[in-house]
Order: structure tokens, then C-alpha cells, then sequence
């Protein structure tokens, strides 16, 4: 293992559930099976994980694949690239209560909404507006940190949240909250913004000075999503080894969130775990296009690279939940 | 003389100059990705033609930093002369203070924003409670370690601590003060910044909050020039009022007779 | 300027002006007792490092009465002036001051410290109007009169002592002897019933000394106020005192309190005649006496 | 003496208990909820649960926060002398610096992450980069201020001006530097704290951030107060240095002979 | 100690130090110049605030001279030392101190100052043993003797003052005087070959004061440094120096400069011979002449 190669990986925040197959493949030793030395790093926001790899500071992460559409619309060299898709489900939502008399969408006119500035549920919302036919301007925004939100759609400062909703799902809950009971989400999936989200990307200069350490990567973390899917207990004790000041309780429940949710889709079964569809791929750079004016459309095949992904037969995906 | 002034002020800039072209070529030579850090020339452009759209936000920045300053400064004359004064509040006040400002200012936003709502409230009392400790620190040294020969003068006029506060211990703690007002004035803006990256949605901290999460860096960075702009600025100001009130603390340098 | 003040002064204080004044001392039980000294002494730290600064002495002083300390350096000199200002509490012992044990607002107290210890950051006129800022009834006027009475007083002080002009100079641009005449005014300013004098001429040559000897002696025979002076000048304890206190070495004790009775007012002449003369000459084997005490740091 | 030292220093802690008991109060009373501002004595209940889990980040955070402590000491020290020295240096090194710390270190965290990876350097960066500013402020004031009575006892021996600096300036100057030292010290750990929310696995600031994504807040207040009893210690220790290095320049207190 | 340390100083002198001296000022042509002030005059400030402080001066004081320097308050003679010691630049004229015209490094000078200024962080024997950490060739040595021969010099210094058993203390535990003895002791650890005293003895009772007119006689006779010396008391002037120069009023000029020529060692009862009392007369009256100068403010 003299030949091993560092890869320093990024995750999209501080240690989360969520974040299990990478933690699980670490502790089972299928990274150092690819001739890998893997760093995981916490991170500071999905977005942020673009930018860690376009500066050079770290070789992969856990990230937004909007963030790298944003990015490679103006500097195409430096973006990084989507090898594994993992979350092929939008997270963006709007939570709001059920006693705010929000009860469609056309309700969020005349509202204030918080939001995070800059998160994609933020930014998109002028075009969840224009597609869903709402009045844009009449919807406010108040900017506010991401962990503001739910204290202040609790308190009664804001009307509703523009969220991810594997985050404030558990916000709610930790702040002691129903967050199926007492709150509605409107997810952005389901208002014609079937975007996707985050994965496993890796910086252009690894793919092009060590293709096989990306298959070697992706291999490994494949094999850790599938078997998390089998058993998250498992990988909450590979989590709880790498981070022991997590909330095994909530962060299980997150993991599983994210399967449900996000990863476990009727697309996931048609084409396996990491692959994407390129027509909904490009509908999807459209959006963001969009949604941040952008200068450039940048190609599906600029953001997403099939090449590194296992054979498919390898790539099935069964989530029990245990 | 003030030819010589000016001589000196032409050097001063030209070595701040000196400082920005370094950085530039810096920058270019090692080929620097301006994602992490831009080139002067590039922030100054963007400074440039963002103005307009900047300018409320540097006046709202401006306002509620100047407010917690100017709060942050009574309140650090008022604590450091209890503390500089009295044994009690020395020990007392001292280690609450220096245990309050080893904290991270950040994780006291979001309490102020939960009872205050998002806006200026918080920002003014962040940019407050960070920026007066040094002031209590430089006010209350100063007081105690004013010479005794000076307070007497005064007491052997049978004056009250208060006048010996306000006629010595005051006037002779000046240069300190002056020096901690322009430590205060900078972490104001930190402070004021900090909050409104935290909930707000107007002044440079969302500015920048926003640029950074479209990874417009050199637009952060003009937010970054504005700051420290403004923060020179206040200096300068304050320097011409030192000046005017210190002079007798460095008179040293005009005992040049030429 | 002085003699301005004069009326205002003279309805507060007791005494007529003019009264026929022989330069004996006032008898103690006659009139008011200013400064009491009973067993006071002074030491400066604690346990190993305690310096006495002053053994267990017993002043006192009446008032009106112009009293001259005089002793080898380092004996408490400045110890008992301070302790008269209240700026020091004795060790053991009382001080009693205008009837009262703390003295500092006891009486209205003009003090010249030995060091001229000017503010720096005021210009010499303000720190000579210091105390009437400080010191009732001027500090209610203060705001009101300092741009023209108080500042014409402390103006007309400086020009008595040549320093006219010298007003909006600082501290650090006079020379030694000119901080100390400026010091002088400052004590006498606010028209003080208690003047505590260290050295006050020690810095200024013999004639210009010898001008301020003569206006003090004015002063005192006008205001009356009580005067405690320390000098190494035995001629200026003669020439201006009406009581002579001679201390020993360190820590101090008064080993002899003498009155002078040359008759006021005295003039520079008189300090050439055979009288003063033997008296000086008899000061002077006192404290030949008191400096052969010895004198070792702890 | 001694025992009234005592009684004073008493006095103190019961003061400082007082407003633990207050703050509690305040919570009990408003029925805060602690997700907002926790009663302390949840805070203490957690800490004292948490602590083994706490310690090996309260290690790194001390240590990280150390080196980067005594690096901005010494560069503050350097700096200032510089600056209160010369004239050209003041001109323009001032101003740079004020506009370096009007901007907030979040904003550089990340080109130090970037250069020198995650971990403890940026933080020892970030701690050095927001704790010099106070040190150098105050020796360059008391510098600039020292009595040139001072000076030319030294001057007319023909002293060099290094020797001048280091015999008179700078002891002069040390109840200033003391003084500072505190400020220094309590940003020196939120510039450590602060780079660790950003970039560090482990740490204070790291547990803060992941307790705070967690709303775990009594967690982040326990970080807090660990934040706060270093940054008192510290000061502590400061205290207890500058008691005897400048006790001449507080030498009134000496002076009350009983 | 002085005498201990004297063969070293001897060594690196010229002069014999038991040349049957006559008291004569030296000739100018015959020894070197150490201190040259030619056309020198001093202003502080500029513009309106420029205030004169020294006429244009010119002084010439030979190698190995005692030059005593008397006038009223405030008419330059501070400046004048403080030009020879280099810490002030004339504004017009040249000032030239061993040989080279910045006075600083030229000679190696002692300088006690007219107000006592120690450094308030060190104490008494350490401020005392400044001038050794400093001034070549004992400053190479310091961080090995300051502990030993260093510390036993300044002790030997200020026993010979009275001081005995102070060295330990800080300057402001120390009454006027005695910080004027240990300010006088700053100035001469050294063995400066340049002594400027400005008003040395100010504070201090006659009997001491005399006392120390006798070391500084002793010690002049057998080091023979150049020494400026300037005071208020003519018969100090008239005891110890070979020279007086006699300055005006603000801004003052030289307006007398006469030779002392009574025998060496001279006694304190040389001083109340008539011949003595005579020269003291005839300073009187140039200084009355001098003050008469009118002597304003800017
Ligand atoms: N703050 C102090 N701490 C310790 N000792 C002190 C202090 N002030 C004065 N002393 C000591 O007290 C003694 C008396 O001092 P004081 O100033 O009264 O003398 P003095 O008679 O005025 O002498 P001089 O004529 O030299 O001014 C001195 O030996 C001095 O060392
Ligand atoms: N730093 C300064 N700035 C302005 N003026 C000054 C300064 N130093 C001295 N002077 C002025 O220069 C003149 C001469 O001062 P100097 O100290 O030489 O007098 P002196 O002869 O020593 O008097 P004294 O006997 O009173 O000490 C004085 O009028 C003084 O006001
Ligand atoms: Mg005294
Ligand atoms: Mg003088």
C-alpha cells in the first residue's frame, strides 16, 4: 500500500446520518481495497463543497450538483464533475404550519417566507413561482441563517421556510416539534422543478491525472451505499466512530429519511444507484439556468461523467429499513 | 516642515500602494484562482460597478455599526471606569468580561434575533457587545495605573473620586482611549456584519452573504474593501480628534527644534 | 488681583486684617487649633518591607499661624504635610485638621508639592485655575467665570511671579524654576485658610526667591491663613515664619519648635542683622544635632 | 490584609455566583425555553455529563488557540514597536491594519483552508490574524506616549535607539501590553473557535457547530462556558504575571500605610 | 569605591591626577576643548509658538574644566546642558563636545538631570547602575557583574550619599532629596569624562549639601572630568567650580565669565572669608543686572 493515493473528500456538512456510506466503506476498508487513502472532512454547506474542490483544497466531496451547473456555466475548466449521483430527488421544499391558513401554494402570496440566502430553495423560488403561475413579487423573503428557520417559523416570525427537507425535518424534530403532524411541505419535485441534488462529485484535475482512483472511488462508495441500505445500524456505528458527539437517535432516523425520500426512487430502479437520466439532467440544468440567469447552458455531460460508475448489475440498490 | 509632512504622507501611500501591487503580482504569478482570492485589480472593478447597488447597504451597515459603536463606547467608558476605580468590580467584572468576550459572537446572533426579530436590533448589538471590551480594558488600565503624584494634586483639594476621575484619571487615560477606539471601531464592524450575515436583508454582510453563495468572490472581496474602507475612514477621523486631544502624550516629537 | 479677592475672602475669615501683629505665635489656647498632630506617625508597607517614615510626633498649630519645618533630607518633612492634607492616614496616632479627623475637606487647603506636579495635558493657566474648579464657592462659578475673572486672577498670580505670558504654555515648555513659581500660584489660587508649602523656592535663584518671600509674607499678613512651610532655607524659615519646627534625622521626631519675634513686616535687609543672624547660627547646631542621628535604610 | 484580601476576593465570587443565579432566574421566571437561552444550570449539568466527550476538542482548541496566541503576541509586539517608533511606519502601517481587522476572519478562513488544509493551522491562523491588532495598538500608543523625560536619561548616555526600546519604552509600555493581552487572549479563542466551525474536524468550535445543527443548544452553551473559563484562566495567569511585572506603574494602591 | 575604580579611569585619562592644580581656568589653547558652543542659540517650536530660549550663545570649556553656571530662572541654563549632552539641537550656531558635533556618543557624560527623573519600574540601585548597561566598556561587562562589582559600585555610591541600605527601594518610597543624592549617583557610576549637573543639590539641607560639595570636589580633583555645573547658590558656585559664567534673563546670553582662583582643596570655612564673600557680592550684582533684562512671555 506504498502506492496508496490520498483523496481528500469533503462532506456537504458537519457529520450527519445521511452521510453513512461514505463512513461505512472508510471503516470496512473498501476505500484502502482501491489503493485509497480517503480524508473526510466535515463540510460547510453542499454548496460550499464545489468551491472547497474548484480552490483545490480537497480532491472530491459530497455536494450539489446545481452548484457545479452554477459554476460550470462561467468557468467549465474548473468545475468539478458529478461521478455518483446520490440524491436524484430534489430536497427543496417549503415547510410551513398547518394553522398558518397556507393551504396551496397560492397561499405563499402576501407572505413572508425566510430563507437562507443562496441555498437553491431560495434561489429558485422566482421560478417555482413563474412555472407554478404565483405572483413573485408578492411573496417576501426575509434572509436568515439556515438554523433560524425553524425557531422562527415556530415562534411565529415567518409564515414558512424555504428549506431542504431532510434538514428541517429533523430540525423540528430536535426543536421538539411534529413535523408531520403540525406542518405542510410543498416540495419542489412536486411543482415542476424535478431537479436533482447531491452527490459524489470529484475535481476535474483528479479525473484527469488518476481516472482509476475515481473508479476506485466510486466503486467503494457504491458498495458502502448498498450496504447501508441493508443496514443502518451499521452504518450509524461506522458514523458514530468517525464523529462520537452525533445524536444516534435523530441521525438514523435521518439516514433513513434520506433513503426514503430521496434516494429511492422509481428512477433509482429503472437505472440503479449514481446514474442519472441526461433528458431530466438537462431539463434540470434548464432550471438553474434559469433560475440564476446564468450566461451558458452548460451540457449534461459537462456536469455528470457516467464513465467511473460500476456496471449496473452492480449498482442495485435494496433499501430494508432496520 | 509641512513639506516634509507632505514628503512623509507620499511615502506612507506609496507604500500602501506598494502593498496592493504586490498582491496583484502575487496573484498573477502563482496563477491564483479568484475564487479564493481574487486579484485587487479585479475587486476594485467590481467595486466599481457595483457602487450603486452597494451603497445602501455600506449606509445601512454604516448606521448600525456606528449606533452599536457609539453604544459600545459609553458603555466601555462607563465599565472600565467602575472597574479602573474599584477593587470589587475588578474582580467581579473583569472575569465575566473576559469569559463573555472569549465568546464567539456568532452564537449569540441567533438569541438576539429570536427576541429582537432579523434587522438592525441585532446587528447594533453585536457590533456593541464585541467592540466594547477593549475600550473597558484600555480605560480601566489607564485609571489604575494613573500616577498617584497626578491624583493628588486634586485630593489634596479634598475633590471627590469623581472629580478625580473626570480631571486626572480621564484626561491621562485619553491616549488609551483613543488607542482602543480604533480596535473598537473594527471589530464594530465585525460585529455589525457578522449579524447581518446571520439574519438580514440589507447591509455588506448580506451583500457578501449572497456573493459568496454565487460564488462571486471578487464581489465579496469588494465587500471586504468597503469594510476595511470604512474602518480606515472612522480611523482617520479619529486620529485628527487624537491628535487634538493627546497632543500632550507624545509631545515628544516636538521637542525637534528646528 | 489679589487684593480684589481680598473683600470676598475677608468677610469669610475670622480675623481682621489689619490687626496689629507682634510675630509671636498665637497662643493655643486662644485661638482654634488648625493642625493637630498627637502621636501621629507614618510608616509606609507592611511586615518586612515597612519603612517608618515618621516616629510619634505632636503638632500643633493654631490657627493663622505661619509655622516653618525644617530638617535633614528623608526625616517626614513632606510625611507631615502630607498627613496635613489628608493625603496620607498616620499609622498610629491622630490628625485632626480645622476640627475634623480627616482633613481632606476639612479646610479649603492650598498644597505646593515639593515635585511641581503640573496636569500635563493643561496648559499652565488651567492647571493654576485647577482648584477653583475643584474648590467651593469658586466650582459653582467655575463655568460661569473662568473665561474672564478666574482666568484675569490666575493671569495676575503668574505676572506676580513673572511669569506673565507664560499662561497658555504646557507644563513641559517651562524650566524648573518657572514650573515651580507657577505651582506657588496654583496653591494659592483659591484664597486656601490651610497653606501647605514644600520647598517652594527651592528651584529659583536667591532674588527672585527673595521677591516671593516678600509677597508670601504680604499674603499671609492680609489673609491670615495658616501656613505650614518646609524649607532647607533657614534663612527663609526666619524671614518668614512666625514658629520654627526643627526635625531629626529618620524617621523624624520635632526636636525643637521656637518662635521668631522679629517684628512684620520683615524686610530682606533685617536678614543680614546680628539677631537673625544668631538665630540662623542656632537653627543651624540643631540641626547639626539632628542629622548626627542616624540615619540607615531598612 | 490578608483577610481583607480575602473578604474582597469573597466578595467577588459571590458576585459572580449572583449572576449565574440571575441568569437562572431569568429563565425560570420568562419560562425561557432552552432552545433559545438554557438555564445554566443545564448548561453545567451537560457539561459535566459531556466532559470526557468534550476534552480531547477542548485540547486541540487550547492548543491551537496557544500558538496562535503567542505567534500574534509576538507579532503585535514587533509591529507595534515598529509602528510607535517611526513615523513613515505609522503612516502606513496603520491603516492597513485597522482595514485588515474591520474585515470579519470568516471571510479568510477559507483561503487559509485552502492553502494549508483544514485542521489546526487556519485556526492557529485565524486566532494570530484577530489577536495581534489590540498588541499592537497598545505598544505602539505607549510608545508614542512615553515621557521623553524618560527617554533622555537614556539619550544624553548616547544610548542606541534599540537600547532606548528596550529600557525604557518598553517597560513602559507594559501595563498597556498587559492590558491588552486580555483583549487579545478572549479573540485569540474566537479566532480559533471561529475557524473551527469553518473548517476542523475536531475542536470547540466543531462541537459547537455540530451541537447547534443538532439544536442542542445546551451543548453549544457548554462550549460556551468552556470557551469562557479558558479565556478566564488565561487571564488568570495573565493577572498573576502582571501583578508583578507592572506593580510600580499601580503602585497607589500600595501607598494606604495601615 | 571611587577610589577602587580609579587606577582603570586614570589608565584611559590624560591628566596626572596629582598635577599641583592652581585652580586657574586651564587655557584654552593648552588643553583640548570638550565643550563648544559657537553662536549657538535654541528655539522651541515654530511659527507664532516659537519661543526663544537661548540667545546666541558661544561657550568654550576646556578639557578638564568645572565651569559653574548661575542666572535667573529660566533663562537657558538647562538648555545649555542639554545642548552639550546632545538632547537638543541648536537652532542657529554649532555645538561641538569632544571633538565631534554630535555631543551624544562623543564623550562619555554624566548627566544628572534638575528634576530627578528615575525609572519608576526599577529600583534605586538599578537605575542607579543604568549609565554601566549602556556606556562602553562597562556595558559588555554588565550581564556578568551587575550581580557583583556592579550592584557593590552603586551601593559603595550611595552610602557615600547617605543612601545606605536605599538601593533596594523604588523611587517614588524616596523623599525629594534623597532621589536628588541618587540621581547625583546616576551621573557619576560611570566615571564620565563629561559631568553635567543641573542644579545637583537643590533640595537638600545646607549640611548635607556641603558634605557634598567636598565628594565632588575630592572627586573632580582626582578624575578631572569636565564639568558644567549649574546652580543657584553662588557659593556653590563660588566652591567648587574654576569658572562661572554668569547668564541673563530669557533668553539668555553669557554675560560674565569669571575665573575662580582659590587654592584647591577648598574648605566650607574658606567660604565665609572675605575674600569669598567678595566674589559672591560681585555675582550678585551682574545677576541683578542680569534679571533686570525684561524677561515676557511669547
Ligand atoms: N511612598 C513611600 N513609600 C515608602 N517610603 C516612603 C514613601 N514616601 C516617603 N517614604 C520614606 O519616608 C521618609 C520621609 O520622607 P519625606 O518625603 O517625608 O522626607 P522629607 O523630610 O520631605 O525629605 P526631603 O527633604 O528629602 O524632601 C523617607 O525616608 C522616605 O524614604
Ligand atoms: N520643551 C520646551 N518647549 C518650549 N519652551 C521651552 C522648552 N524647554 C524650555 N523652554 C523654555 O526655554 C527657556 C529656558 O529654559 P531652561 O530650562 O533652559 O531654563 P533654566 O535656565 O534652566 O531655568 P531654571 O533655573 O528655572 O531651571 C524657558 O523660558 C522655557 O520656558
Ligand atoms: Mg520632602
Ligand atoms: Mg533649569
Amino acid at each position: 500500500s506504498a502506492q496508496e493515493t490520498t483523496i481528500k473528500l469533503t462532506l456537504g456538512w458537519k457529520t450527519q446520518g445521511s452521510d453513512a456510506a461514505f463512513f461505512y466503506a472508510k471503516d470496512n476498508g473498501y476505500f484502502k481495497e482501491e489503493g485509497l487513502n480517503v480524508v473526510i472532512d466535515q463540510g460547510e454547506g453542499s454548496g460550499a463543497t464545489v468551491t472547497r474542490i474548484m480552490s483545490g483544497a480537497y480532491d472530491a466531496g459530497f455536494g450539489d450538483v446545481n452548484a457545479i451547473i452554477q459554476n460550470a456555466s462561467t468557468k467549465p475548466q474548473d468545475a468539478p464533475v458529478m461521478v455518483y449521483q446520490i440524491w436524484n430527488q430534489p430536497p427543496f421544499a417549503i415547510v410551513t404550519k398547518k394553522t398558518s391558513g397556507i393551504n396551496t401554494i397560492k397561499d405563499f402570496e402576501g407572505r413572508t417566507l425566510g430563507g437562507a440566502q443562496g441555498t437553491p430553495t431560495t434561489r429558485l423560488l422566482p421560478v417555482f413561482a413563474q412555472k407554478n403561475k404565483l405572483e413573485g413579487e408578492k411573496i417576501k423573503i426575509s434572509n436568515m441563517a439556515p438554523n433560524l428557520q425553524e425557531p422562527m417559523l415556530i415562534k411565529g416570525d415567518i409564515d414558512a421556510a424555504l428549506v431542504f427537507n431532510i434538514t428541517s425535518y429533523f430540525n423540528l424534530v430536535l426543536n421538539r416539534q411534529d413535523p408531520d403532524k403540525d406542518y405542510k411541505w410543498f416540495s419542489f419535485g412536486d411543482y415542476g422543478l424535478d431537479l436533482y441534488s447531491n452527490g459524489l462529485m470529484v475535481s476535474r484535475k483528479l479525473i484527469a491525472s488518476n481516472p482509476k482512483a475515481v473508479a476506485g472511488l466510486v466503486r467503494a462508495v457504491n458498495k458502502g451505499m448498498i450496504a447501508v441500505a441493508k443496514d443502518q445500524n451499521a452504518g450509524m456505528k461506522a458514523a458514530l466512530n468517525y464523529d462520537n458527539l452525533i445524536n444516534v437517535d435523530v441521525e438514523k432516523r435521518r439516514l433513513q429519511y434520506s433513503f426514503d425520500k430521496l434516494i429511492v426512487s422509481a428512477e433509482m430502479k429503472e437505472i440503479g444507484v449514481g446514474d442519472v437520466k441526461d433528458d431530466r439532467m438537462t431539463r434540470a440544468i434548464g432550471i438553474i439556468v434559469e433560475g440564476y440567469q446564468l450566461a451558458r447552458a452548460p451540457a449534461a455531460s459537462e456536469i455528470f461523467s457516467r464513465e467511473f460508475l460500476p456496471p449496473r448489475a452492480e449498482r442495485e440498490l435494496k433499501y430494508t429499513a432496520n | 516642515m509641512t513639506a516634509s509632512d507632505i514628503r512623509q504622507k507620499a511615502w506612507s501611500a506609496a507604500l500602501i500602494v506598494l502593498f496592493f501591487v504586490a498582491w496583484e503580482l502575487f496573484c498573477v504569478m502563482t496563477g491564483m484562482s479568484d475564487l479564493v482570492l481574487p486579484r485587487p485589480s479585479e475587486v476594485f472593478v467590481t467595486l466599481y460597478q457595483k457602487f450603486p447597488l452597494l451603497w445602501p447597504h455600506i449606509l445601512q451597515t454604516l448606521a448600525t455599526t456606528m449606533i452599536g459603536f457609539v453604544l459600545g463606547v459609553g458603555l466601555g467608558v462607563v465599565l472600565g471606569a467602575v472597574i479602573g476605580v474599584s477593587k470589587t468590580a475588578y474582580d467581579t467584572a473583569y472575569p465575566l468580561l473576559v469569559g463573555f468576550s472569549s465568546i464567539p459572537k456568532v452564537a449569540v446572533v441567533p438569541i438576539f434575533v429570536l427576541w429582537f426579530g432579523s434587522g438592525s436590533v441585532p446587528a447594533v448589538l453585536t457590533a456593541l457587545s464585541i467592540c466594547f471590551f477593549p475600550i473597558v480594558v484600555n480605560i480601566a488600565t489607564g485609571l489604575a495605573t494613573t500616577e498617584p503624584e497626578l491624583e493628588d494634586v486634586l485630593k489634596a483639594l479634598g475633590a471627590s473620586k469623581l472629580d478625580i476621575l473626570w480631571n486626572v484619571g480621564l484626561p491621562r487615560t485619553m491616549p488609551f482611549f483613543f488607542a482602543s477606539l480604533k480596535v473598537a471601531i473594527s471589530y464594530a464592524f465585525v460585529g455589525a456584519v457578522l449579524s447581518e450575515t446571520v439574519a438580514s436583508n440589507r447591509g455588506i454582510g448580506n451583500v457578501m452573504m449572497t456573493a459568496s453563495s454565487n460564488f462571486n468572490v471578487p464581489l465579496v472581496f469588494a465587500g471586504l474593501f468597503v469594510l476595511a474602507g470604512l474602518g480606515v475612514a472612522l480611523y482617520v477621523i479619529f486620529s485628527l480628534i487624537e491628535g487634538r486631544v493627546t497632543g500632550w502624550a507624545t509631545r515628544k516629537n516636538d521637542l525637534i527644534a528646528t | 488681583m489679589l487684593a480684589s479677592g481680598l473683600h470676598a475672602l475677608l468677610a469669610m475669615m475670622r480675623m481682621q486684617p489689619d490687626s496689629e501683629f507682634s510675630g509671636a505665635p498665637v497662643p493655643a489656647a486662644a485661638v482654634p487649633v488648625a493642625i493637630e498632630l498627637s502621636d501621629a506617625s507614618v510608616t509606609f508597607g507592611r511586615g518586612d518591607r515597612a519603612v517608618p517614615a515618621l516616629s510619634k510626633t505632636t503638632l500643633r498649630i493654631a490657627d493663622g499661624e505661619f509655622v516653618a519645618l525644617v530638617g535633614p533630607s528623608g526625616c517626614g518633612k513632606s510625611t507631615i504635610l502630607r498627613l496635613a492634607s489628608g493625603l496620607v492616614q498616620p499609622t498610629t496616632g491622630v490628625v485632626i485638621v480645622g476640627g475634623r479627623e480627616v482633613a481632606a475637606r476639612a479646610l479649603r487647603v492650598g498644597m505646593a508639592f515639593q515635585n511641581p506636579t503640573m496636569l500635563p495635558w493643561m496648559t499652565i493657566e488651567r492647571n493654576i485655575m485647577l482648584p477653583l474648579k475643584i474648590v467651593e464657592p469658586f466650582r459653582s462659578q467655575f463655568r460661569k467665570l473662568r473665561k474672564t475673572e478666574f482666568r484675569d486672577k490666575a493671569n495676575a498670580l503668574l505676572e506676580q511671579v513673572g511669569l506673565k505670558g507664560f499662561g497658555s504654555r504646557y507644563p513641559w515648555q517651562l524650566s524648573g524654576g518657572m514650573l515651580q513659581r507657577a505651582n506657588l500660584c496654583r496653591a494659592l489660587i483659591h484664597e486656601p485658610r490651610m497653606l501647605l508649602l514644600d520647598e517652594p523656592f527651592g528651584a529659583l535663584d536667591q532674588f527672585t526667591r527673595e521677591e516671593l518671600w516678600s509677597i508670601l509674607q504680604e499674603l499671609w499678613m492680609t489673609h491670615r491663613a495658616t501656613v505650614l512651610l518646609v524649607t532647607h532655607d533657614l534663612r527663609e524659615a526666619a524671614f518668614l515664619a512666625s514658629r520654627i519646627c526643627v526635625m531629626s534625622a529618620r524617621p523624624g521626631r520635632i526636636v525643637d519648635d521656637s518662635p521668631v519675634t522679629f517684628s512684620r513686616p520683615r524686610t530682606v535687609a533685617m536678614t543680614f542683622e546680628p539677631d537673625f543672624v544668631a538665630l540662623n547660627q542656632k537653627l543651624r547646631t540643631f540641626i547639626v544635632d539632628a542629622r548626627s542621628a542616624p540615619a540607615e535604610g531598612a
